[in-house]
């Protein structure tokens, strides 16, 4: 027994040995890339080149500064980015092209935004998407943007915070969940939608903004399409119109003007809950959309009390009543544009999937003069630190 | 080829017989009447070697006896000899002048010789063996007889604090070089006549006396059974340590895992002893050996039982934690770095790629040289003198921490993970050669396939330990074959009151440790007696 | 009466843990039904476990009635030594293709996903060693990993469909029952065939089992156990990608890799690469251990040993030709290989039916009391 | 290549094969030998790209054009 045991273990170790000299033999070193041979790609532009059909595309990396002694790095004003321009008939041969001009080979794995200039989205933005689902180092997460003319231009706007523009774009993805006004998505969401035979990707807009000498990038509305072609966008309060029914809301402002006096009543979203149900009347598909939204008084700039329950449910009903315009707004204009960009299609299909396969033929002439019920409710919890307004007595 | 290797080992064997035969015919000779041909004979085995006292005297009815005894200095007590032996045989006979005849050998030994060990010798071999152990020899002439009196005593160190495992909380007494002093730390340990001890002698040149200790009714027979075969097994020169032993009797000499347990501390071989493991001592060295061995005893540190459970456990859990930083955090550093850069957060990367920047060597070596490194100033630091050894540390965490990262040989983030693996080295000091060799094949992985590299070398890690045995016992014991019981000392220690059986896989002869509900709890408070 | 080759026993949990980890190994192979059956690959894991235990339910019934015999040996009895030492080939066939599909699918999942630029020979190579150091350590040692393998993946699997709770959608199981009856069918015989079917192995090792009593159960509590954690593993899929589960090639990568809570815990991928690792070693060592034990039996060898890696060199070399293009893996294993592999299925159930057609088991009990 | 391939059949050979002979296992051996060979020509020839023939190949067409028994 022990020499069998002691026979086996010479035997594996050796054969251990032979095969990593093998392997090591084979070929050289493959998949191998230490931190400092690659160029790690933090956001990536994709335009058409001018004066031809080729795609041009546009990667900020990493730029990495040498650490000194004692591990302080150089000085604060330094840029640590660089943008790498190439142009190919596809996303890979761009990329690879890239490469005559960048000494290290790109790095996609941390990749946080794809911005796609207008002009490039408008000429359907699905031949290049494969490469974002392809390529193994992609992941499902990235922000997905749309330029309002050049996507090369966003990124080289500098950065105010962050080390480089796309991570200060990422951020300020981020931060949208405030406001609720331009309807963010990852590759994952558009690439479902892209996916779905009816609903209509869409993607926030991203401007460069002068305020003085400084050059700033803004998120401004919503880029929406058709299939994969940009046809037309929605500005912040469609897009808030258009979050509700998604549910996308998470914080955001509604103004509603004073009922007696002149000025402003801010009141402060905590909370919506949308519901969506499609219902079959005579072969028709009719859809009724429910808002529920619970929220508080931010700040009020008329001297009126709206601690009293009736004020309150006034209040309220001013604010379904904005909800209300706000969401009309963005169905009239989806239906204008014929871009079923808050998934009715899919949510008939998910109910009625036998009704469904008649229907999703001629979804493009059902939806614009679809019948759409929506009803809003509302809540203020709270009106905040002051019992009553500040007034002069 | 074959042939030609059969007529190797044939030889081999032939030439043992005749050397073993050679050495039978000159020591197993019996001792004659004569005294002057004994101590001839015994003077001619022992050559010049002034170290043996021979001393010739008379005695008796008006020293009519002729008696020589013999000794080695320095193993043999000098004053017992001349207190115990020497006196009584040349004064105090004459107390008995007239009353008693003291003429033969049963009178000297029965009447003369105030020692507690006496015993008769007859053979010219069993002579030279006492003597080398320390005891002195009383031929007397007109005698065949030579009698072995047990006057062992030489310098011995007391029983101090070991160096290697030091606790907190726990006794302080450790094992020694002597023997019966290591045997009488067990037996006061252990007040039980079951505790059973066997002698041996192993060794042909050196004789070392080894003794295998367990306890009668708790240990498997059929484990003692086999530490007796492997034990017989062993015919070699000289047994120096336990260590010797150990490299004889385990059961994968070719692994890198120990599958024999040592200790220098009585209380934690007792524990073993206990739980149904034997002990193995071997005169001259304070590392005892306990069989079976299991993997988890690495993690096992005396103190857990001592202190309460639940610092204990998260100390336990800690241990495993350090066992894996120490063989993986340079491998899953290079595989990230190298191979996995999706893997690092993204501010973490431009750190890292930023110390990078710069570092003329690849991942792969960068970690190589630190760890060599390391392995040198650890060596260093154990061989040198102490007031030298703390000197080389500051050297080496001058050259290695700062410069070596201020002239950007070495990236700063290498040193954290090198420094890390060092210290959490230190935390499982009973696995160390597994650790050291494992960090370099894990790191070799890494720089070659990466993280599917590691994982592959984690599995064969798995295999090779749940592929091992320990005297039987599989080394991963209560881990892989599952004993639901056992866990309750694996990654947690549970209470004492709960660990109500011995480990399954070596005590099961008789499971009951202890009487279950032994929980304390005290008396009801609140007026409510408990009566 | 052949000598016994492989001395080792191992436990009946040990059974079921090893069967739980056989069938997460498939993990990956789910792709195959995503295909046919898109979002409601979870009816046809329930209905093909559902078709599945009662096989397996007749495969061990058949083991135990010919006690300390496996299925090599059984044939034999069964058939006589000519025509049983026919079919046997054919059965032990079978585990010796299903190793070489299943080494390049995980090899292919680590050149797709995170060594793009490594030959695939290289990982062949390397997985196959580790497996043929486990095949040549017994039964017993694959026996005690398994139950570490199904551990880590059950915490694993669960850890990362709470991490995924925010991303997950339960509308992208709407509309349910969306698939045809041929759908249906073909999805849940892709099931039986692919992951589940493939324990008939199991029927060279229950012999081993030191309380064949308990063997059947284990064997089915195992398949359902390893059923349930693919189960897990195509909720959390399909809830978080919705559709994009049919078109990747390995979902429950993608999946985890959306992980992203206060870019702290993110990218956890390489756990599934772990899990995917451990559990198709597993699956390959079980598959191997039969087909080596299974070809010494046939030749009448006193030990497996020898063949191990004369296995493994064919099975990478099986492996390198099988495929030319990843497609083709996927249109044979939706369309081709179920009806294919009914060939093996077949003779578990032929040989149990024979036998009882001939009274077998109890005329052998008649002569050795 | 071919070089590396005879070291990796060489070694083992030189593992396997004295084992078997001190415990005179002839028929392992010989099934062993077997086994071996047709393995090292098999990789051989992969070695060399000559193009084997593919099973899987073998059973779509007779599944799929013979028996007509494939799904899609």
């Amino acid at each position: 027994m022990i020499r069998t045991f002691t026979k086996n273990h010479i035997i594996l170790s050796l054969k251990m040995i032979v095969c990593t000299f093998l392997i090591f033999n084979v070929t050289g070193c493959w998949s191998r890339q230490e931190v400092d041979s690659i160029s790690i790609v933090m956001g990536i532009g994709l335009d058409i080149a001018e004066n031809s059909e080729q795609v041009r595309f546009t990667a900020q990396v990493f730029k990495p500064v040498e650490q000194k002694e004692g591990g302080r790095e150089g000085g604060g004003g330094e840029v640590s980015f660089w943008n790498v321009e190439s142009s190919g008939e596809t996303v890979s041969s761009a990329v690879q092209s890239a490469l005559h001009e960048a000494p290290r080979e790109l790095y996609f794995s941390h990749n946080q935004i794809v911005i796609f200039g207008q002009n490039l989205a408008k000429n359907g933005i699905l031949p290049h998407m494969d490469f974002f689902v392809r390529e193994h180092s992609n992941r499902l997460t990235i922000q997905v943007l749309v330029a309002k003319n050049q996507a090369g231009e966003i990124l080289a706007t500098p950065a105010h915070l962050e080390k480089m523009p796309a991570l200060d774009m990422r951020d300020l993805i981020e931060a949208q969940t405030e406001v609720s006004q331009s309807g963010t998505v990852n590759l994952k969401q558009i690439m479902t939608r892209l996916m779905s035979t009816t609903t209509a990707p869409i993607a926030p807009l991203i401007e460069v903004s002068e305020q003085g000498s400084e050059q700033t990038v803004r998120l401004s509305g919503t880029a929406v399409f058709k299939k994969d072609k940009l046809v037309g966008e929605l500005d912040q309060r469609e897009t808030r119109g258009m979050l509700w029914v998604l549910g996308e809301v998470r914080r955001g402002v509604i103004e509603v003007a004073c009922p007696e006096s002149g000025g402003k009543v801010a009141l402060i979203t905590i909370l919506s809950k949308p519901k969506v149900v499609p219902v079959e009347e005579h072969g028709k598909v009719k859809i009724i959309i429910d808002v529920k939204e619970e929220g508080i008084l931010g700040s009020q700039s008329c001297p009126e009390n709206f601690s009293s329950p009736e004020k309150n449910k006034q209040l309220e009903e001013m604010k379904a009543d904005a909800i209300h315009q706000e969401i009309r707004k963005a169905i009239t204009k989806a239906q204008e544009l014929n871009a079923d960009i808050f998934g009715f299609g899919d949510a008939v299909h998910r109910k009625y999937p036998k009704l469904w396969k008649q229907l999703e033929q001629d979804w493009d002439t059902i939806f614009p003069d679809m019948e759409i019920d929506l009803a809003v409710e509302t809540i203020v919890r709270n009106e905040g630190r002051a019992s009553e307004p500040l007034t002069e007595e | 080829m074959i042939h030609f290797l059969k007529k190797i080992i044939q030889s081999r064997k032939m030439s043992k017989q005749v050397i073993d035969q050679g050495a039978a015919s000159s020591s197993q000779a019996l001792l004659s009447r004569q005294l002057a041909h004994n101590v001839e004979r015994l003077m001619q085995v022992f050559g010049a070697s002034n170290d043996i006292v021979l001393r010739e005297f008379s005695f008796g009815h008006e020293g009519k006896m002729q008696g020589a005894v013999l000794y080695v200095e320095g193993l043999a007590n000098k004053l017992l000899i001349n207190e115990s032996l020497i006196k009584p045989l040349m004064y105090d006979i004459h107390i008995f002048e007239g009353r008693l005849e003291v003429t033969t050998l049963e009178a000297v030994k029965s009447c003369m010789i105030s020692l507690g060990g006496v015993e008769e010798a007859t053979t010219l071999e069993s002579v030279v063996d006492a003597c080398l152990s320390g005891d002195a020899v009383l031929i007397i002439q007109g005698f065949e007889k030579a009698l072995v009196l047990n006057t062992k005593g030489w310098e011995d160190r007391g029983v101090e604090e070991p160096k290697t495992e030091s606790v907190v909380r726990g006794p302080r007494e450790g094992f020694t070089e002597n023997l019966r002093i290591n045997t009488s730390l067990l037996r006061r340990k252990i007040k039980n006549p079951n505790l059973t001890l066997e002698p041996l002698k192993i060794g042909k040149k050196t004789k070392t006396d080894v003794c295998m200790m367990y306890l009668k009714g708790v240990v498997n027979p059929r484990l003692v059974e086999e530490i007796r075969r492997r034990l017989n097994r062993i015919d070699t020169d000289a047994i120096m340590e336990s260590g010797y032993i150990e490299q004889f009797i385990e059961d994968a000499p070719h692994s890198i895992f120990p599958t024999v347990a040592n200790s220098e501390k009585p209380d934690v071989v007792a524990a073993k002893i206990l739980e149904g493991r034997a002990a193995i001592i071997v005169d001259g060295t304070p590392f005892v050996l306990t069989v079976p061995m299991l993997f988890i005893e690495n993690f096992q540190s005396a103190e857990d039982y001592y202190s309460r459970p639940y610092f204990a456990s998260l100390i336990r859990m800690l241990r495993f934690g350090c066992y894996g930083i120490t063989i993986l955090a340079p491998a899953i550093y290079v595989a990230l770095t190298t191979f996995h850069q999706e893997l690092i957060p993204t501010p973490l990367l431009f750190t890292l790629a930023s110390s990078r920047e710069g570092v003329p060597f690849p991942a792969m070596l960068e970690a190589l040289v630190m760890l060599v490194a390391f392995e040198i100033l650890r060596e260093a630091g154990i061989r040198l003198p102490r007031p030298v050894g703390s000197a080389i540390s500051i050297v080496g965490a001058l050259i290695i921490g700062e410069s070596a990262v201020a002239a950007g040989l070495i990236g700063a983030p290498m040193v954290i993970v090198v420094a890390l693996t060092a210290v959490s080295s230190f935390v499982v000091p009973a696995q160390t050669d597994s650790e050291s060799i494992l960090r370099y094949i894990f790191l070799f992985l890494a720089g070659v396939m990466g993280g599917f590299g590691v994982a592959v070398g984690m599995l064969g890690l798995f295999i090779h330990l749940a592929g091992l045995r320990s005297f039987g016992a599989p080394y991963l014991s209560p881990l892989a074959p599952l004993s639901v019981h056992d866990q309750k000392d694996v990654f947690i220690r549970a209470p004492l009151w709960a660990m109500l059986t011995r480990p399954r896989a070596i005590g099961w002869r008789d499971p009951e440790r202890e009487h279950f509900r032994l929980e304390p709890s005290p008396p009801d408070k609140g007026g409510k007696s408990s009566k | 009466m052949l000598m016994k080759i492989e001395k080792g026993t191992i436990s009946s949990s040990q059974l079921l843990f090893l069967a739980a980890a056989f069938v997460q190994g498939a993990a990956l192979v789910v792709a195959f039904a995503y295909v046919v059956t898109k979002h409601d690959v979870w009816i046809i894991i329930i209905s093909g476990l559902a078709v599945t235990l009662p096989f397996l339910w007749g495969c061990v019934s058949l083991a135990k009635s010919f006690p300390g015999q496996n299925m090599v040996q059984i044939m034999e009895s069964v058939y006589g030594t000519f025509l049983g030492k026919g079919l046997s080939i054919l059965f032990i066939s079978f585990p010796f293709q299903v190793i070489s599909h299943n080494l390049r699918f995980i090899g292919d999942f680590f050149v797709i996903y995170m060594y793009p630029k490594t030959p695939l020979v290289v990982f062949l190579i390397l997985f196959i060693a580790v497996c043929a150091w486990a095949v040549r350590s017994g039964i017993e040692t694959i026996a005690r990993i398994g139950l570490v393998t199904v551990a880590i993946t059950i915490f694993i699997d669960v850890l990362t469909f709470f991490l995924l709770l925010g991303e997950m959608e339960a509308t992208n199981f709407l509309p349910m029952f969306e698939l045809s009856v041929g759908d249906f069918i073909q999805g849940t015989h892709i099931m039986f065939a692919i992951p589940y079917g493939e324990l008939m192995i199991f029927l060279m090792i229950v012999p081993y089992v030191n309380k064949i009593k308990q063997a059947k159960s284990a064997l089915l509590w195992g398949l359902t156990i390893g059923a349930a954690t693919l189960l897990i593993l195509v909720v959390r899929d399909i809830a978080a990608l919705g559709s994009l589960a049919n078109v990747l090639v390995a979902p429950s990568f993608e999946a985890v890799r959306l992980i992203d809570i206060a870019h702290v815990i993110t990218r956890m991928e390489l756990l599934v690469a772990i899990v995917l690792l451990i559990t198709v070693f597993i699956k390959i060592s079980v598959l191997y251990y039969a087909s080596a034990l299974g070809i010494a039996q046939i030749f009448g060898l006193r030990t497996y040993r020898p063949l191990v890696i004369p296995i493994a060199i064919f099975s990478v070399s099986f492996s390198m030709v099988i495929y030319d293009a990843a497609a083709e893996q996927m249109y044979v294993g939706a369309n081709i290989w179920p009806v294919y592999s009914l060939l093996f299925y077949m003779l578990p159930v032929m040989t149990m039916l024979i036998a009882k057609f001939r009274r077998l088991p109890r005329a052998q009990e008649g002569v050795r009391p | 290549m071919i070089f590396l391939l005879l070291v990796f059949f060489a070694i083992v050979v030189w593992l396997e094969v004295p084992g078997l002979i001190r415990k005179k296992y002839w028929r392992e051996l010989a099934v062993f030998s077997l086994f071996l060979l047709s393995t090292f020509f098999l990789s051989l020839l992969q070695l060399l790209d000559v193009r084997i023939p593919n099973p899987v190949k073998g059973i779509e067409y007779v599944i799929k054009d013979i028996l007509r028994l494939n799904y899609k």
